[in-house]
């Protein structure tokens, strides 16, 4: 189980590596998204920064639902997934060890950019903290939920926005308590409560996903 | 296995004309390895003396301070990233028109260097904005232009990483080269165009510099620095691309065999 | 008693499948034994790739009883998975993959481990010597196949092999290949059920055919 | 040549029609983005009319983004591509008719949800005006310098990303353009200018984009 | 003179291809004439599929000519065009589509008009008729060739067809059928390239073949 489970996430780390520029570009979309905003609302400073933890929220969010649409599907197309149902490994491990992968490769490359997306906004120290840890724990949340989205969807026509559809009601509480730290925190309330939640928002989404995804994985194939 | 001939032999009337001859790879490899060294003596040189005229002959600015000064850097990197773009779409086109593949690997060797450069202006733009301006960055046309020139290059290496077939390869990078070109007039003639926070230009062939002369001429010598620096880099990279495109080819096994003599 | 001759590897009794508002087949009875080899045969569209799909679990059957070593398949789940191999119409390698990483991983995923070594001569004795280092989204269409097919190759725990359509886009000798291949595994104790179009020579003692024509509804 | 045109848009309008929920979930994408916004955001209704058409224009963006991906991939897969390039028939022609089909599919109910939204973000009847006004030359541009981004990532590891980077760029000066306009008309400036421009990259990339689109399909054929 | 059955409809010279850093085939020259089959053989991986791509324009050859009645394709690049059916390894049909539509549209794309009667009278004949109103992503993997392959059967403008691997998935009705149209194609002074690795008899009375492994590099 252990060992099927790090196959398969070498093996996806692998593909993506073989596909470099797809690393590379989920950045890019993040950068170009943060950086369209301020564009469309118009550059004064300060209401920049009031929006700041908001639209690197929203990014990060948009950034993982153009993308994780992909998540099953070329496994699907070339016949791969059917393999992995016949599989004697349990394949809610397999699905976890690939959302793991798409986390890695579209996640945490986005949290590591966010402070420099923060300056641009300019976001006080603490502030740039908050969000990158908010992100930190709730960007998996997103990864998780997605995959979910994408087992549902797979096959069906629509795709893309289809998912979009199903799995943002779902995103919206973790974008609430992941964006609303940074306000409580400028009004001076607490935002320990924030993290909770997000955090218990991702130890849910750990347990139920993986099955989840298995289970339609399943449905999706008949 | 065997190499696959060159294109440019193809080309009609090929032989006869004096330019094609360093039309391909294994004649113009050796030229590019002769032009090299020149480069980098010449860029050196021209750096030294253009920092020198920049940090100790130039008066400080009445306005400004000293802060101006990054000026030497700011607008050499910026006028380069717009010729290097320039110059990438004109190689792609020479390279649609005419078939020749010695045009596609100078458009890929340059991108590298033009994208270093859209991002000193961009950089030295946000130093020098913060002690004008009072902030790194502001939404103006100028500068959003700037940055978009950075993410053409971005886009275009990209897409070259993003594809295995060179041939797929430098016709696709083409058609982004060639299109995102309308950005460039768009970024030089920002300043006109809509009224911004940044500076118009004050170096023109028509009318008279606004500025003093010694920081007009800084200015002109770090650009021919920069210059000279660009055109080295793009050599040295597009041997590089040669030598790893066409590495099954008998020219290249012959250079390797021959003990690695550089020209 | 699981590995008596006589007992079925796996059965199927009275099996029937539906697919849109059609029934395909209905009343199927049908049990492959260790050392048999059985074709499915049938015109397109009666129901092949649907039948092989039930009895690897990928698809249910509309009714019907499906049995592995004798004992109904919702009992013995994990024995009835690792005791079968199922190569479709779609071959389940990877474009980005070189023909090597893609049977690593394929056997990996099906929780089989397999040494490079081992993958390698597979790889070469299906004809792929030249081409172990190109991505297989290069590779024709034959070749692609010959990807898939080489985990037969190189030694697997599966007991039953289900094949559908294994001779499409090989050449003759390929398809002589895989012919001795599975000739290889039926006459070692494994069974298989295989499905195809092109008359293909099958040099084993004992082989079946379950014709689907018969059973259309 | 125009019987090609309609035959492909009839095409493309009946395979669509075969998935009513792509078109729906299109939109509700572009709802859902402009319901997340003020989440993310807060709610003052000031501030929300202030960024309101900065908004709008952004998700419209992005719900182009989202889905012109799949401009060309399905005909690519199952080798309608081939045949459109093998057609006696120009492929720029069927190249626009398919940008034509998608627009009316994605871009224009688009539109026409827009005054709800507007509304949402109590945005006065004239601004509303100019924003649909802007939304409906502008989303056309969008949808033609995105086939480009499509065709030339066709086939391509990177996907909806890699597009994003190619194409996202091009999207800005219209973004600008017609975000802008509101903003313009708020100030007492007129807005002709921004629909003058508006109307000229949409001439532009009528000219250019399917012309341009048809050489990168068959460069990714090769 | 275009259509003097002397002139050949398509010929090539000194064709060479390459795919990546490896080179398929040189020197090879083809000529195909009015009434003529013509079948590229080979093993898997020799270039069949890369050569009937740059016989149709879908690919560039490395070098050599193309010539179209005689002429260079570049100067009659439409005439070559309109002359030319291309069906490749894959079937060119929308899953979302009923045979009927997909039948039309490919007619209506490929530029040609189609009438409903005749696009169902071949769809009937080439044994759909049970399964004219169901999607085509129901259909078996042999049902959709035969989607596909309809179009050969409801008479086209095309004097010269490039069939690759027609005779896959199909059953050997089926392929009777197909070998039957291709030989009433090539009598009415149509000619066809065509690749297989199964042996089909086809009934013509002039045919030749290129063997790919003679060229190979
Ligand atoms: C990130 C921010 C900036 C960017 C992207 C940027 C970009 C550019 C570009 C593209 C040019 C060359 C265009 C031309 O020659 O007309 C240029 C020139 C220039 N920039 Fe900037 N700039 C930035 C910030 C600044 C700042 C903060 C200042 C000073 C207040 C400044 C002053 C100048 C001057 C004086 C020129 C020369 C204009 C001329 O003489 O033609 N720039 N900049
Ligand atoms: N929704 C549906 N409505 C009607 N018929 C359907 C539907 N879905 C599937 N079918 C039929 O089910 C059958 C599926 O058959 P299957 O793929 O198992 O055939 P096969 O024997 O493998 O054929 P082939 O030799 O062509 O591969 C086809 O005849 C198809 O037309
Ligand atoms: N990048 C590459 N590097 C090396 N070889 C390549 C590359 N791309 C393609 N090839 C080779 O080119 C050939 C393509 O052959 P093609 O598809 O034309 O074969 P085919 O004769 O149709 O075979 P099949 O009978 O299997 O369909 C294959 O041998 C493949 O390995
Ligand atoms: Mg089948
Ligand atoms: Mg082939």
């Amino acid at each position: 189980m252990l060992s099927v489970f790090a196959t398969v996430l070498r093996r996806d780390l692998l593909l993506a590596w073989r596909r470099r520029a797809d690393v590379l570009t989920a950045l890019g979309f993040f950068l170009l998204v943060t950086s369209l905003f301020p564009l469309g609302v118009g550059p004064e400073p300060e209401q920049l920064a009031q929006i700041a933890a908001g639209v690197m929220w929203v990014a990060a969010l948009l950034a993982t639902l153009l993308s994780v649409t992909r998540l099953f599907e070329s496994d699907e197309a070339d016949g791969t997934l059917e393999q992995m149902l016949l599989s004697v490994e349990p394949l809610a491990v397999i699905v976890l060890a690939k959302v793991c992968a798409y986390w890695l490769l579209t996640g945490l490359p986005l949290v590591l950019i966010a402070p420099l997306i923060a300056l641009q906004f300019s976001l006080s120290p603490q502030e740039t903290g908050i969000v990158c840890a908010t992100l930190l724990i709730g960007t998996p949340t997103l990864s998780l939920l997605g995959a979910v989205g994408a087992a549902l969807t797979l096959g069906l026509r629509g795709g893309g926005a289809l998912i979009a559809l199903l799995v943002l009601p779902l995103y919206v509480p973790v974008l609430i308590f992941g964006a609303g730290a940074v306000d409580r925190w400028r009004a001076g309330l607490d935002v320990d409560g924030n993290f909770a939640l997000l955090g218990a928002c991702l130890l849910v989404s750990l347990a139920v996903a993986p099955l989840a995804s298995a289970a339609a994985l399943r449905i999706a194939q008949d | 296995m065997s190499e696959p001939q060159s294109s440019a032999a193809r080309l009609p009337g090929a032989p006869g004309f004096n330019l094609f001859h360093y039309a391909s790879p294994q004649t113009f490899y050796p030229l590019a390895g002769r032009l090299l060294w020149p480069c980098w003596l010449l860029a050196a040189a021209l750096c030294a003396i253009g920092l020198y005229i920049g940090f100790f002959v130039a008066p400080t600015d009445a306005t400004q301070g000293d802060s101006y000064r990054i000026i030497f850097i700011h607008v050499p990197a910026a006028w380069m990233s717009m010729v290097v773009y320039l110059a990438m779409a004109f190689w792609c086109i020479v390279g649609l028109i005419f078939n020749t593949r010695l045009s596609f690997m100078m458009s890929s060797a340059l991108a590298p260097t033009g994208a270093l450069w859209a991002f000193v202006a961009l950089w030295t733009g946000a130093l020098w904005g913060k002690p004008t301006w009072g902030t790194y960055w502001v939404w103006d046309a100028r500068l959003t232009s700037e940055l978009i020139l950075f993410f053409l290059y971005c886009g275009y290496m990209a897409l070259q990483a993003a594809i295995d077939d060179p041939r797929r390869a430098d016709r696709a990078g083409a058609l982004i080269a060639i299109v995102g070109a309308v950005n460039v007039p768009i970024i030089y003639f920002s300043v006109k165009w809509w009224n911004t926070l940044h500076q118009g230009a004050s170096v023109s062939l028509t009318a008279a510099p606004t500025m003093a002369t010694t920081m007009l001429w800084g200015m002109l010598v770090m650009a021919l620095a920069a210059w000279a620096y660009t055109v080295g880099a793009a050599l040295l990279r597009v041997r590089a691309i040669m030598i790893e495109r066409e590495r099954h080819t008998d020219w290249v096994r012959q250079l390797a065999q021959g003990g690695g003599s550089r020209t | 008693m699981a590995d008596a001759a006589d007992t079925p590897m796996l059965s199927a009794r009275a099996l029937s499948c539906a697919r849109g508002r059609v029934r395909l087949f209905a009343g199927l009875d049908l049990a492959v034994r260790p050392g048999e080899l059985l074709q499915v045969a049938g015109g397109n569209g009666t129901g092949k790739t649907s039948l092989l799909r039930i009895l690897c679990g990928l698809s249910e059957a509309e009714a019907g009883e499906l049995m592995w070593r004798a004992r109904p398949v919702r009992e013995v789940r994990d024995d009835w998975k690792a005791g079968l191999l199922y190569l479709g119409h779609r071959n389940a390698v990877k474009d980005d993959f070189t023909p090597l990483e893609n049977l690593r991983f394929s056997a990996a995923i099906a929780g089989e481990a397999l040494d490079a070594d081992r993958a390698l001569r597979a790889l070469v004795d299906i004809g792929l010597r030249t081409r172990l280092d190109v991505a297989t989204r290069n590779l024709s269409q034959g070749q692609r196949r010959r990807v898939a097919l080489a985990r037969l190759l190189c030694g697997t725990r599966a007991a039953l092999w289900l094949l559908d359509e294994p001779f499409t886009a090989l050449d003759a000798a390929a398809v002589a290949q895989l012919a001795g291949a599975i000739a290889a595994h039926v006459r070692g104790g494994g069974a298989v059920i295989y499905t195809t179009h092109q008359p293909v020579d099958i040099d084993v003692p004992t082989r079946a055919c379950v014709n689907l024509d018969d059973y259309a509804c």
